[in-house]
């Protein structure tokens, strides 16, 4: 069903956690649907420096939130924003259909917590 | 790396003895049971004789009972059949909320064209009141299709109770006891069912194979059309060697079912003894009273985590369970089963079924609760929602309910 | 005694290499292919592989194929599914008179509720006029539904000619290839069939498995409503072996279809040759030009002798074939294909089906021809038609027709 | 399908043919339905002394007629009468429940002949 990248990055989530002060905090998706991802930033410059995550869903929302983290460090601000869902399934040599719509959200977040972080440093 | 089996509710393994009587219908004894020459001959006794295997097993007559192809054939020709024959008798049928999609996806499209269907409610256990089916009968009901036992919580109903109220009111009764057969007494006199469903691979018996017990003299439309195979009650070439498979494992299960049903109770107690020692926070789905249940069934919500991320963790260990999280199931939702005893809906996508089987080992559940209690920890402390707990309000808890 | 099948029209024995690949996924490899854990993703894929196969022998596309348990059930689900989801579109099918029981009592159950059926005619050789078909569509015809090879004659129909017709009117149409997959090359998109239904105890697959095509964009509601496999387009947990089974017998079939249909076109012409050149008064029943025929199927009938008693005899002497005869159906009537062809009563209860496999050997059709001129003969000199023969009138010769 | 007995008719079917000249001849049954069975009869002084039978049919059809030639034989007419379908069925320990209506007609045949001598001969 997964693709060995997802596997990869589910059994061994990069950035997991949560960043104490951090400069954005997103959040996407209900318990109903069953995700929730939670994206925590580090700006420096206008760029980010560090991203964590926490995640409750499935397979394919882990592992989509670890590797939106692993894109967006390093990436400007504006870099960051031009990551897309798409682009993010990509990176995991792609998902299953049925998980495109409902678990293929770390971008979304990655986005939230960027407006986050404008919001609160204008 | 170790393979701990603990899903027997969605397949199990053919049994051996199962397996060694097929062999010899694939190519030896290959005919068609309907054909006059050897080639049918030699197969069409074997057919006979496993009807009465499974008849044995549920106490009717082998003239009853009809091959299917599958549990979910089984059920789709019970109530359809029953809807198409007695149209012209009334327009409504009484099932629960809980039932296999089989029963209700069927009993959805029938609500189509034109029937009307009452889904019983649970309570929280996913426990029934009689009282709502009995209230639910009017002059135009014409069948009441109830569950023997849950397939997510292994909760047992009560058929003969409900066969009694069904009795006194003279409306047919449908159980689909693909869950029960092999695991309970099943006896479709004693709890007056008239129509009943059994499918092969939930018993040991290969997949493509199950059977349909019609109480004779029940009238009832057929859902494949076309030969003249089992009495004109269902058309196509007989699957020789799944039927044959179906008997035996029939036959086994009749002849361990105590021993069996013992073993599974054991081992399902202690492994549910051991999750709740040793994980907090978590909820039991189903009835509390273990009688209530299958003797192999254990479905638990841990609260904070997602279903399926714990399966793949689990699955990472050789450990097969299942989960009534939407995201193992092809929909969006999670299970309907979860959301008709009101479940908090991320608990009902928390929702982790172990279910045992005749072959289950001791040391495979205690190596289940060696691993678990830390993979549990693992992907709580990867929640948003394990430390924002107390944050925890009725936009984030809303309850999905089916119906 | 020797062992000459001579019944593959009937059911084939699973070919060796099918059951090789079939046996891991009984007791080894025996998951739910719905299953996200080890026990589900190990059969998964052996699923995707089997529609690739059953895809690759029809010239469609994998997703357009739904595994299901029967001929029967394809044909079933083919009609009834358009006639659900076209209701509102129209009420008119039109099909042929030579069908297979799966089809024709479908249509006939159909027209109970509603539904108006032309059956098409058929000559006495058993072809179809095409300008019959084109005739019969109204502005409600919702269905063209013919085989696309006779079970019992072998005759072999038009398809893509009534495909050209299906086309031009923009009609749905469905094809029973049955009998044609693995013996003739059967191609949807070159016919224009929306639906196609093949079986696979007739290919040499086991028996309760089978494929329905469904075109891309073909709206049909599902026979078996209730799980989400197939995606939602046929319920019930995935008959993985007999699927594996089937994949491998599609691989087989393309793979061998000239030099199978090859060998058993000469042997098949050696036995129609030597029963006419040895026994007189006898009809073939089908079209008298073998090309147009199944390269594997001869019907004959033998004047003045039941079909079943010649069975039995050839039977005595390990020969297996069947009879249109009503003695061999469980029904009182001979067959409805002899009655559409106009076959003389006497005749049609007379006539035998003769269908070769691949693993028919040279050896035993001189076997049959050895034997049957004198079987014949002491079975005439039984029959009290035979002397009485210039006495036949239309008392005794009335010819049944179906429809 | 077929019991042993029947078989055993079927295949080495018992009095079969024609008699010249017989006493009576009954005939039962039609094409349409498949089965045609003609019973030829010798009678002496109230006595069945010779039974054949020609059949168009079945294996069911051949082995009742085989077995009815068997058991008139020798018996008055009047018990030859009082023989039934049922017990030629019987004779041969049974039939299949399919068969039981068309091809059992032996007895029919038989009582047909019986008829047809009483009214050649009186
Ligand atoms: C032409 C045709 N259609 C349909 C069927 C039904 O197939 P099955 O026996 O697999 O249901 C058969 C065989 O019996 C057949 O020959
Ligand atoms: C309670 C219940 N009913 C029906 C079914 C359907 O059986 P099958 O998969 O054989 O169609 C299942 C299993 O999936 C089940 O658990």
């Amino acid at each position: 069903m997964y693709t060995d990248k997802v596997m990869d990055h589910f059994t061994k989530p990069r950035n997991v956690g949560e960043i104490e002060n951090p400069d954005g905090v997103g959040e996407v998706g209900n318990a109903s649907c069953g995700d929730i991802m939670k994206i925590f930033l580090k700006v420096e410059n206008d760029i980010i420096t560090d991203v964590k995550f926490k995640t409750f869903g499935c397979g394919a929302a882990i592992a989509t939130s670890s590797m939106v983290t692993e894109m967006a460090i390093g990436k400007t601000i504006d870099e960051a924003l031009a990551l897309s869902n798409q682009a993010v399934a990509e990176a995991l040599d792609g998902l299953p259909a049925q998980k495109m719509h409902c678990s293929n959200l770390a971008a979304d977040a990655l986005h939230e917590a960027i407006k986050n972080y404008r919001e609160t440093h204008k | 790396m170790k393979r701990i089996y603990l899903d027997n509710n969605a397949t199990t393994p053919v049994e051996p003895e199962v397996l060694d009587v097929m062999l010899p219908y694939y190519r030896e004894a290959f005919g068609n049971p309907s054909s006059v020459h050897w080639a049918g001959r030699e197969v069409s006794g074997a057919i006979e004789t496993a009807r009465e295997k499974v008849a044995a097993l549920i106490n009717c007559a082998p003239a009853e009972i009809v091959f299917i192809g599958c549990g979910s054939e089984g059920d789709n020709h019970a109530i359809k059949g029953t809807c198409e024959a007695l149209a012209g008798k009334g327009n409504h049928i009484i099932t629960t909320a809980v039932e296999h999609p089989a029963v209700l996806e069927t009993c959805e499209a029938l609500e189509k064209s034109g029937f009307e269907v009452t889904y019983i409610p649970v309570d929280c256990d996913g426990a029934l009141n009689l009282d709502d089916i009995e209230r639910a009968i009017t002059d135009k009901t014409i069948l009441i299709s109830v569950m023997w036992a849950n397939n997510e919580t292994g909760n047992i109903y009560p058929i003969a109770q409900i066969g009694a109220i069904a009795r006194k009111y003279n409306i047919r009764f449908h159980s689909d006891a693909v869950q029960a057969v092999g695991k309970l007494p099943v006896d479709v006199q004693k709890a007056n069912v008239d129509l009943l469903v059994i499918s092969g691979h939930k018993i040991g018996a290969p997949k493509g194979v199950g059977a349909l017990y019609i109480r004779r003299g029940t009238r009832l439309t057929p859902l494949l059309h076309g030969g003249h195979q089992e009495r004109g009650r269902r058309a196509g070439t007989h699957n020789v060697a799944g039927i044959v498979g179906l008997g035996k494992a029939c036959e086994l299960a009749a002849a361990h079912l105590q021993e069996r049903a013992a073993h599974m109770r054991r081992l399902r107690d202690r492994l549910e003894q051991g999750i709740f020692d040793a994980i907090p926070e978590i909820k039991l789905n189903g009835h509390p009273d273990r009688d209530q249940r299958l003797p192999n069934t254990l479905n638990v919500s841990f609260a904070y985590i997602e279903g399926e991320s714990l399966l793949l963790n689990l699955d990472m260990y050789g450990i097969a369970a299942s989960s009534g999280s939407a995201c193992t199931s092809g929909s969006l939702e999670p299970s309907h089963v979860m959301g008709a005893m009101c479940v908090e809906v991320s608990l009902a996508h928390s929702s982790t079924r172990f279910s045992l089987g005749h072959e289950t080992k001791q040391e495979d559940i205690d190596f289940v609760l060696e691993v678990l209690p830390d993979t549990v920890q693992r992907l709580r402390d990867m929640s948003p929602l394990y430390d924002c707990k107390k944050q925890q309000n009725c936009a984030t808890c809303q309850t999905v309910k089916r119906l």
